[in-house]
Order: structure tokens, then sequence, then C-alpha cells
């Protein structure tokens, strides 16, 4: 993989994005940039079942949410370095995910949308009402918290390091899918699944890998970012709002692609910040975005991207 | 016991309007096979025009109900114009995403407007007292507004011959089309009527609680419960459904913290999906 | 010469209709067999129950010897069965060399990534894609879909190839092509089934036939014994002695 | 006002990419029955389909009762007097007879005629008015197929298109079928019928085309058509 000039590209994106706040010591900077990073590895991983496999999971962030509350459960109540404990709540989310998979992947298109929708509330719930991780109130890190990473103001940095890795692994992972036996068929259950399977994919597998695969990194990052912010409690963890935008993020920057998701995710940011600070438009956020989505989903489905791609085939060879 | 018994009892009645709601949602799908995730911000919209008619322009709240059916019914002609049609015949995953962009839109518009703070409307309704437990008046007037609704309904769609033409729509487009009926109006109308019923249905669950620009969602969800208990595409399920919906939040009530009630929900939502595609209360749609 | 594939009195029905009505047949290794019979004589459902699109109610089918009943179809492609369809179904957004990957990627021996394109970049030389590798499988005409309908179920080095008219919606030099291909095709070694509607092909193409009628076997032999079969000529015609009642005054 | 009342011009038409026809032309005469023959896959059904407008045509003309209405909607058409009763019934099954009729006569035109066409049709068929009240789903095979006329002739069709009509149904039934295709073409009603069994379709018209891969392969009148030794051809190939 690391022959062609993309993963290279990636690298030096990532490198860049990384270094360049903590040059310009610009800590508004990181902040937008952190947060723009976190939508794209949401965004990016979500393609993975949107873009790839062909399935709407409106119920995204549930992998982000547990994944805080993993790591941020170890780190307080077990002491755990944060590095570790975010690796662990990612292989744990990743692993419930597999299980989970292979129950709802078996319900197609719409049913399973809405079937996606119904874990992320549940789970909501759920936490709100399990009191080791504090119910509704959720957990806080004291400062100690951050001692092992040099203290809160080092920690900071630090995890946003960690959270553009995080955002380089995903694009990275995003590439190597793409290009590989398990990638195909996955692009193959998503452009007509029952062909796929007269095709020799095995479906039901497939479906339940790539769920669990979008769950690992998501819930990787949520363990960074609540351990960034730290607290987390379940309206915040869980919020539907999020998953849904992050969608819209996938379809502005047209699905299927690898850099797509990453662009949109990375718009979307902007444009939400340019509106929040600009007065007349802050209320109506919501209704800017939505109109978005409706304007891409009825005349370019394919985002930028794809009506890129449509309108330059050439384009497509070097901007995938 | 009692105290159980009129608990289930209470939660019928409430169930009553949850399955007014799911028909709205329902009936859409089996029209038209679109999954409305609009449906919680249009039973916003029931909530307050509840709130203008009865704290805003003084009239009598119940006032609110044949309004909200008529500027319901105009509305969903024009949602259906605005994100719907274009996504007859696609994927199913665009409508979602086309329904749910139109949600966005009307809760953004919404916020923007009323604020994401509680609003109460005051509706006073003599309530029945039986051996020391009261029912809420609004909660009874809720419930048999909600059943009256569903046989207004149930004689359009069986006893005129619109009505007849929207349930010829939903059985076969093609044959329909072909017997010279226009079906794109009638996709249309079928989504105005849709729209329409989860709308009345907000206005009646705003005469008994409280709600938010953001109380959408939670109905919503009750109503995607509801709709899979009943069967997709089954209006006259949908009402079963939503009572069984309140007969478990019923009885549920004296048993449970009240927190849990939608981790109950929410998982039986998902089981249902999975063990009854077709719902409990589903009669076979040839 | 051996059995590839046994059919063993499978029956399957929907509500009402007997799709197929305990049907027996075999395919033996190296031949072309004809599936033919009227509209609705469940030609497409003995297709869905060999390749475990759905399992037949009774009955069971064999692939070299072994019990495939059933499905899932991911398994029976496995075992070595490809299949094409009559409704072009292509992977519309994937390239035509992507298509055929994955047919070779997931097929009978499934191959590795690399070695998959390399099989397929072959498959489709062979076919006649060879100049549209890159193009979206969408953009084909409809020919090039049908061809690519078989060649992506080539790619999957199929011992037993099910083809569901793959001359539907072809020209006649389209179709002459395709006879001519499928010819090859067998040539190669590949075991052929084939449904088709135009005769002129069957009859030249098929070892044997299989005329299927309400879903039951009507008769089987060489092409020339089933055309001249008087069961076979009313199943297609319609049965003359209606025409004497249509005639009677009314 | 010409005797011709259906005119079909070098019709192409499929599904999605698959072009199943490639050039049908045909003509209806005022008051006739005119059958429409040909072989499994021939294209029989789409041709059909394409001329009421249930499927879009890729190209040619639709000309009816003088008027091109090659790109008008299906509803339009049927409302117009341009009747499908296609394969396979595709009756409202969960609605009841009447409903059934009911949607048939849906057109305006259709609507002022409502009572006397139901008359008429429950008078040809009696069996559909003793279970007026019963759902279409529960009937057999050849109550559909009477149904399925019943609702077409509830539009008043100045020509009523018949796609298949003996599909699955017992002898005796289609029988049945064909004494009521005559009571019609008496009563002056235009039919094009589309049949599998080619012997019943030959004695029911007047007039035969048939086609084979999607064109137009030979025409004339039935008795002589029947005549053709091409006609196995057609068929079998052969």
């Amino acid at each position: 993989m690391w022959r062609r000039p993309f993963p290279w590209f990636i690298v030096a994106a990532a490198l860049l994005y990384a270094l360049y706040p903590y040059f310009a010591d610009d800590v508004g900077l990181r902040e937008s940039l952190l947060l723009a990073a976190v939508y794209i590895i949401l965004a990016s991983n979500l393609n993975l079942m949107i873009g790839y496999a062909g399935y709407v999971n409106f119920g995204n962030i549930v992998f982000f949410g547990l994944g805080g509350y993993v790591c941020l459960y170890l780190v307080t109540a077990l002491q755990w370095n944060v590095i570790p404990a975010a690796l662990v709540a990612g292989v744990a989310v990743s692993a419930l995910a597999l299980l989970f998979g292979f129950g709802i992947l078996r319900l197609r298109g719409a049913f399973f949308a809405l079937a996606t929708i119904g874990v992320n509330q549940a789970i909501q719930q759920l936490v709100v009402n399990f009191e080791p991780w504090g119910g509704a109130t959720g957990i806080y890190l004291s400062l100690d918290s951050y001692g092992s990473l040099g203290g809160p103001m080092q920690a900071l940095w630090t995890t946003y390091l960690l959270i553009v890795a995080v955002t380089a692994a995903s694009l990275l992972a995003s590439y190597a899918i793409r290009n590989s036996k398990f990638g195909l068929g996955l692009l193959a259950i998503g452009q007509n699944e029952d062909a796929a399977s007269v095709l020799g994919v095995p479906t039901p597998l497939y479906k339940a890998m790539v769920y669990s695969a979008s769950a690992f990194l998501p819930a990787v990052a949520g363990g960074l970012y609540f351990f960034k912010s730290g607290i987390i409690e379940p309206t915040s963890a869980f919020n539907l709002q999020t998953s849904i935008e992050a969608i819209v993020m996938v379809m502005l920057g047209g699905s299927g692609t690898i850099l797509g998701p990453a662009l949109g995710a990375f718009l979307y940011e902007e444009l939400r910040g340019f509106l929040l600070t600009a007065q007349s438009f802050s209320q109506f956020q919501l209704v800017i975005a939505g109109a978005l989505l409706l304007l891409i989903v009825q005349f370019v489905p394919g985002g930028l991207l794809g009506w890129l791609h449509q309108h330059w085939p050439k384009t497509r060879r070097w901007l995938e | 016991m009692i105290g159980i018994l009129a608990s289930v009892i209470d939660g019928i009645l409430i169930g009553a309007v949850y399955g007014l709601a799911a028909m709205g949602l329902t009936l859409i799908w089996g029209v038209m096979n679109v999954i409305n995730l609009a449906h919680g911000a249009i039973v916003v919209i029931g909530m307050f025009v509840l709130y203008t008619v009865a704290n805003m322009l003084g009239l009598h709240p119940y006032g609110a109900v044949p309004l909200m059916i008529v500027f319901g019914f105009v509305v969903g002609i024009a949602l259906y114009w605005i994100g719907v049609h274009r996504m007859i015949g696609r994927p199913e995953l665009m409508s979602l995403l086309s329904t749910f962009a139109l949600n966005m839109v009307l809760i953004g518009l919404g916020t923007a407007w009323w604020t994401t703070s509680p609003y109460n409307v005051q509706v006073s309704m003599p309530g029945v007292s039986w051996r020391g437990y009261t029912f809420t008046g609004t909660h009874i007037t809720a419930a048999a507004l909600a059943v009256v609704i569903a046989g207004l309904l149930y004689l359009l769609l069986y006893h005129t011959r619109i009505g007849k033409a929207v349930r010829a729509v939903a059985t076969n487009r093609e044959a329909a089309e072909l017997c010279g009926i226009p079906t794109t109006q009638v996709l249309a109308m079928a989504f105005g009527l849709g729209v329409a019923l989860a709308g009345v249905s907000g206005t009646l669950i705003a005469t008994m609680f409280p709600f938010t620009v953001l109380s959408g969602e939670a109905y919503q969800l009750k109503s995607f419960v509801v709709t899979v208990l009943g069967g997709l595409g089954n209006p006259a399920g949908a009402l079963m459904g939503g009572i069984a919906l309140g007969l478990i939040e019923g009885l549920a009530t004296p048993f449970m913290p009240l927190s849990w009630i939608p981790i109950v929900e929410f998982g039986l939502f998902v089981f249902c999906l999975i063990a009854f595609p077709r719902g409990i209360f589903s009669f076979t749609k040839a | 010469m051996s059995t590839l594939l046994e059919v063993s009195r499978v029956s399957k029905r929907f509500g009402g209709l007997q799709a197929v009505d305990r049907l027996s047949l075999t395919v033996n290794e190296g031949e072309i067999l004809g599936l033919i019979g009227p509209n609705g004589a469940g030609k497409s459902t003995v297709f869905n129950l060999i390749n475990g699109v759905y399992p037949p109610d009774s009955g069971k089918v064999f692939f070299a010897e072994q019990d495939i009943t059933g499905g899932p179809p991911y398994r029976v492609c496995g075992h070595g069965i490809a299949r094409a369809h009559q409704i072009v179904q292509p992977l519309g957004g994937l390239s035509v060399l992507d298509n055929c990957t994955v047919g070779a990627c997931f097929g009978h021996e499934a191959l590795p990534l690399a070695a998959a394109r390399k099989v397929a970049r072959e498959v489709i030389d062979m076919i006649g894609l060879g100049d549209r590798a890159g193009a979206p499988a969408g953009s084909l005409t409809t020919a090039g879909k049908k061809r690519l309908e078989l060649a992506r179920a080539l790619s999957a080095r199929p011992r037993l190839l099910l083809l569901d008219e793959v001359l539907a919606g072809l020209n006649p030099t389209e179709t002459e092509g395709m006879i001519e291909t499928v010819r090859k095709i067998r040539d190669n070694g590949v075991a052929i089934l084939m449904i088709e509607h135009i005769m002129r092909a069957v009859m030249s193409l098929s070892d044997r036939i299989v005329v299927l009628n309400l879903g039951a076997k009507l008769a089987e032999g060489s092409p020339r014994e089933v055309a001249d079969n008087p069961d076979v000529i009313a199943a297609y015609l319609g049965d003359s002695k209606l025409l004497s009642a249509a005639e009677k005054p009314a | 006002m010409t005797d011709i009342l259906l005119q079909v011009e070098a019709l192409e038409a499929g599904y999605g990419d698959v072009q199943v026809l490639w050039g049908i032309s045909l003509k209806v005469k005022r008051g006739t029955m005119t059958t429409l023959l040909g072989a499994n896959g021939a294209g029989k059904t789409t041709s059909l389909r394409a001329i009421t407008g249930a499927l879009r045509p890729h190209g040619g003309k639709v000309v009816f009762a003088g008027e091109d209405v090659t790109w008008l909607s299906a509803h339009t058409k049927a409302a117009r007097g341009l009747v499908l009763v296609p394969e396979g019934r595709q009756l409202f099954s969960n609605m009841t007879v009447e409903e059934n009729l009911e949607m048939g006569a849906y057109s305006h035109r259709a609507r002022q005629y409502f009572s006397r066409q139901l008359e008429l049709v429950y008078d040809m068929f009696p069996r559909l008015k003793e279970r007026r009240d019963q759902k279409a789903g529960t009937f057999s095979g050849g109550e559909q197929q009477m149904l399925a006329i019943a609702r077409g002739l509830m539009a008043v069709p100045e020509i009523l298109i018949i796609d298949e009509l003996s599909l699955g149904l017992a002898p005796v039934v289609v029988q049945q079928l064909a004494e009521t295709l005559k009571a019609l073409k008496a009563g002056g009603v235009t039919v094009l019928l589309v049949e599998q069994n080619l012997h019943l379709a030959l004695a029911l018209s007047d007039y035969a085309y048939v086609i084979a891969e999607g064109r137009s392969f030979l025409e004339g009148p039935s008795p002589e058509v029947a005549a053709k030794p091409e006609i196995r051809q057609a068929y079998l190939g052969l």
C-alpha cells in the first residue's frame, strides 16, 4: 500500500495539520482544528458503512460515546493512562459492535437505519441509569488525571496530536480497505447485496465486520476527546444530532470516496463555525444544514467528489 | 392493585394518541414506501399550533384540532413536493435522508422562533374520579378525539372515492395508473393525510403534557415502536400498537423508575424489528 | 460422462402457486443442458433453488456429490456454480474490471485480490470487453452488460454456469456473437445449464433439452426429439381443441 | 373520423438498459378484434405496456383516435379510453369487487357512465354481482380474470387491450372468457388481444400480427396467418 503516493500524501497532510497550530502556538486554531478532526474521524468511518456497504447508520455516534465512557471509566476508576485506555475502549466497543452487527444487520435498508436509532437511544438511556458511570451526571476527571501527560496544558496538546493521528489512521484505514478484497466485497454489497451474494461474497460476515471496523477508531477518538474535555455525560455523548451531521458530511463530500467524507467534514465544520459566529445566521445553523442535505440528496447524490468525477472523469484517478 | 389498574387505564388513554401519531407514519409508509423521518417535527408543529390557538389567539384549545388537520394537510402536500416526490422509486436510504433533512429544517426554524424552552398550555377539562383515583379530563378527551379521528380516517379510506384511490395506489400503483387514477396526486394527498394525522396527535399530546421544540424526537421514536408493533403500513394495526405501547407504559410505571421506561421501549423496538419485521398485529399486505 | 449437478425431486410453492413440482434433472460434465418452457413454467425458480436464493420445500440438490440444498448463494458459489442473470445486475458504480474481480475473488477459487484481477483481465479479454475494462459497468450498452454478466460469472472459474436468458434483448448480430461465446466456454470444459427463449439458439447449442410446464418436467431429450414431441408443441402453441370450442356459435 | 382507432409505428422500448422492442408497428381498426402473437419473450407484454404508457417508450409513435398520444401518462390514456387489462390481472387484492370496479371507472369521463356500465358488467358476469362485497384477493384465477376484464370495461374503453387472457386458467374457464370476448366484439368494442394460445387467438380475432425477437415478423387476416408455416418458426425457432 505504501508504494502508491496517496498514503504518503495523507501522512504529510496529517503532519502539517498537527504541527501548524503547535508552531503557531495558536490555542484557538487548535481547538477549531481538533473539532474538525473529530468530525473527519466520524465521517470517514461512517463512510465505511454508508459509502462502501450502502447501509445508513443513524446511530453511529454511539461508538464515539461508548468509547468515551469506557476510556474515562478506565482512567478514573482504574487509574489507567489515557492511551491504553482509549485503545482498550476501541477494542471493547468494536467487539460489542461485532456482536450487535450479526443481529441488526439481518435487517435491510430502512429497517436497519431505524434499528440503529433505537440502539443509540437505548444505550443512552441505559447509561443514564448506570450508576458506575455516574448516571445522568456522567463522569468528571480531576486535574490529577492529566498528571501522566505532564499537566493539563501539555495534555491538551498531546490529545490534539493523538486525535490527529487517529484522523490520519482513519483515512489510511479507509484507503487500505478500499484497496482490499474486503473492501471490494463491501462495495459489491453496497451496489447490490443480492447480486454480491450470488457472486460469492459472504454478506452477513462482511456486514458485521464493517460495522465493527467502523466502530473502532471513533471509539478511540471518543476516549481521547472526552478525556480532553474532562467530562462526559449521556446527552453529549450520544447526541443523535451529531450522528446525523456526520451523515450530512459524508453526503456533502461524496460517499464512497476516501477523501470526500473528510473534505465534507472539514467544510461542514468550517461552515458551521462561520454560521455560529455570524450573528444573523447562528439561529439558522440547523436549517441551513438541513437545506444543504436536502439539496445534495435530491440533486447531487454523489456529493462534491462524485460531482467532480462525473464532470471531469480524469479527477477520479488522483482524487480518490 | 387498583393503583396498577388506574395506571394501565391512563396508559391506554395516552396510547390511543400514540396510535394516532403512528397512523400518520404508517399510512405514508404503506402508500409510498417512505419512512418519514420528519414525523417528529410534524408532531411538534401540532403542539405549537395548539399553543398559538389557545395561548396567543385565546381561542378554545380544542379548536386547534380541526385547524391542525387542515393545516397539516396543506403542509404535508407542500413537504411532499419539496422533499419526497423526487425520492419515489429511489433507494429507501435516499428518502430517509431527504425526510430527515426536512426534519432538520423544520426543527431549526422552530428553534429559531420558539427557542428550546418548555411550553405549557393549560386546558381545563373536568376529570373522572373512581375509587380515589382521578383520570385527567384532558387524557380522556384526547383519547376520545384520537378514536374519533381514527374512525374518520377509516370512513375516508373505505367509503370515499378518493380514499379508495389511496388504497388502490398503495396496493398496486401501476394498476391504479392504468385505471385512470392520477397516482402522483394521490401520493401527494396521502402524504398530506399522514402529516395531518401526525400533527393533530401533537396537538392532542400538547393538551396533556408540557412540550418543547425538541419533544418531537421522543414521540417519533414512540411512533416507530408502535408502527413496528402494529406492522409497517397498516393503519388499523397502528391504533392497536399505540394502545399496546400505552398499556406497557402504564403497566411498567408502578414497577420501575420512570427513566427506565425508554429503555424498555427501545429494547422492544429493536427486538420487534428483528423478530417480527412484519409486526405483531400485521395483516398480510398483498 | 459423470454427473456434475443432480437436482432430485425438488418442489417449491409460493402461496397458491406450485412453482416447481417434484422436478429432477441432471447436468453432466462438459455438456450444455437447455431448460425451456412457456412463461410461468418455473424456470427461473429452478435456478433460484439450485443456487440457494431460497430453499426448496422438499427435494435435494447435489453438486459434485455434495449436498448443496438451500444455499446460501455465496456458499453455493464457492462450490463452483456461477450464474448470469436474466435481468442484468451489474454493480453499476464499479468498473467492468472490478465487477469481474469480485467474481474471481469470491468465486470457486477464492483468489487474493491481485491474482483475481489478473483472472478478471483474462476473462474480459476473452469475452471481448477488453477496451472497456476501466469504464463503470453502468455505462455499458445492453449487449455489453449481458457480456459483463457472463464475464463476471466466468471469472469465478466455475465448474457449472447457470445462464438465464443471456440472449434476451440482443440484436441478431450480438446474438450470434454470444452464441459463439457460450460454445467457447463449453469447449473450455465448463458445464452449462441455460434457460433461453430464443429457440434457434437453444436448439443449436444444447446437447440435451428439458422442457418444463407448470413446474413439472414435460419432456426431455435431444433438441430434435423435443421439437417433435406433440406435448411440447401443444404447450407452446396452445391446445388446439380450444379452437373448436371457441368457434362454436355462442 | 378514420376507421383506424390505434396506430403504432416503429415502437421501441425496454426495461432499464435492456431494450426489448426494436420496432413494432401495428394498426387496429375500429370495431374489430386484433391479436398480437409471438413466442415467450418476443415482447408482447412490453408492447402493450409501451402503448398504454405503463412503460415509457424509447422511440416510435402511438396514435390513438387520430391524436399522437405517445408521451401521455398512463392515467391520461386510460381516461381517454385506451384501456389495458394487464397480465396477471393486477387487481386491488385487498379491496372488494365493487371497489375494484369503482376504481376502474375513476376518470371523469367514465364516472358519468358508472351505473350503466356497472349494470352491463354485472349482466355479463353474474358471478361478480353475487360476490360484489368479497375481497378480490380471495378469488380463483378465472374469477380474477373476469374481474380484471370487468374493471377494464368500467373505464368505458374505446379500445380494450387484454394481455394474456388465458394465462394459468383451466380450459373450461378459457372457453367462457372466449364467449365473453365474442359478445364484447358483437357489442362493438374494439379489442387488441395478446394470447399465448395461438389457436384460440386466431379463432377469435379478425386480424393478426406476429412479432419475434422484438420486431414485427408477419401479419395478415387471422385465417391466412393460421395457415402459414412460418408461424411455427416464430414460436419454436425451427
